[in-house]
């Protein structure tokens, strides 16, 4: 699965996107294996009320299923316009 | 419909005009156009603006879509930039032509409250003290519930 | 400020360009254009606009000069068009520039109401059948209420 | 005093402007004594609720006094935009 991560997250995580092996159900599954990796993780998914997800390119809950999914993307609240 | 995200600047009043041209069955064209504003206490040096490529076509699109349907327009358009952009320089911009003024205000300002905080864009504010992500706004949140 | 009451037509994209230009601290700018309507049962022919030299002038400074005070904007355009006109051709623009988007939204809408209802312009209607005064609408009318 | 018509009720009248001496104290005053000139003025005047006036180019009311005024224009309701 494709782990992609911008701005603030992108910077923490210190990279912008990573492949990762996973069997993680949900996303909440997802944030918690990945929380559990190292301290990076740990702190960019502290607060999981200043993150936003899309899955597979789609705004999505972070009960969000994972099944066929390709792309989880993590990132802070939009900022456009 | 014409939807574009780019790095490079756009020409408002060209595209205002392609725009509006050959539209004789609507009556009403508005546009929005974002300029970055320069910081009153720490000069902006520039604003930079991060995406989700593949993602953020498919999201304005949708949105896009979503007014024409909901306010019956004959044709809506989002442009919006990535990359570095000096102080001044045009952001973004949208456009509505509908049969009616008040559809064409109301499409064009749901557009631009969805683009706020529907649309992955990040901006980074870089000045002589550093640079800093731009806080996301509970009024911009808060816009979203009226639609 | 700028106000314009003219036969000419107006060139869109560059009255956009021209009134975005230069505004560095204003971070929102939004345009109206109206464009005459071709009829869909009686094919228009033209429109011919008539108005009340030197009271259309005073009466769209007025309305921009409260637009400016009310919504804070940097700086608002009006031109309206007099004369006779084909259908497609653009009849009128407003611009306003602000600093957020709520208030160069809401000025916008707040001159093309009051322009609507409070300024000396008449429109009428030329079609193969004759000529007609195209009636005000209560709805314009009751568009005021909300400012 | 000057006394403007502009869109149909120019038309019904027969002239854009025209110079009259009155002594109307009101703009109803003035439109009575209109009235009673001639079948055109009282057509145009048939239905003020359907007309508008502006003394010396400002927007106003039917009981608006006439001192010092130099124009008053009737006109239907406006449709610019």
């Amino acid at each position: 699965m494709d782990i992609l991560y911008f701005a603030w997250v992108r910077e923490r995580i210190g990279v912008p996107r990573e492949q990762i092996e996973t069997s993680a159900a949900t996303v909440m599954d997802l944030v918690a294996e990945l929380r559990a990796r190292e301290e990076r993780y740990a702190l960019a998914f502290s607060e999981l009320a200043s993150l936003r997800v899309a899955v597979d390119q789609e705004l999505s809950d972070f009960d969000a299923p994972l099944v066929n999914v390709r792309e989880v993307a993590f990132f802070p609240p939009m900022t456009g316009g | 419909m014409h939807i574009s995200v780019q790095r490079e600047a756009f020409d408002l009043g060209a595209v205002s005009d392609d725009f509006a041209r050959g539209h004789t069955d609507m009556g009403a064209i508005v546009t929005f156009t974002g300029i970055v504003r320069d910081l009153p206490d720490d000069p902006l040096q520039a604003m930079e603006i991060e995406h989700y490529p593949g993602m953020t076509e498919t999201a304005l699109r949708g949105m896009a879509e979503q007014a024409i349907a909901r306010f019956s327009l004959g044709d809506a358009l989002v442009i919006h930039r990535h990359g570095v952009l000096a102080p001044g320089e045009m952001i973004m911009m949208v456009a509505t032509a509908a049969r009616h003024r008040k559809d064409a205000f109301e499409a064009a300002e749901f557009l631009m409250d969805y683009l706020k905080s529907r649309a992955p864009f990040w901006k980074r504010e870089i000045t002589k003290s550093g640079s800093e992500w731009v806080a996301s706004k509970d009024e911009d949140e808060d816009a979203l519930a009226r639609w």
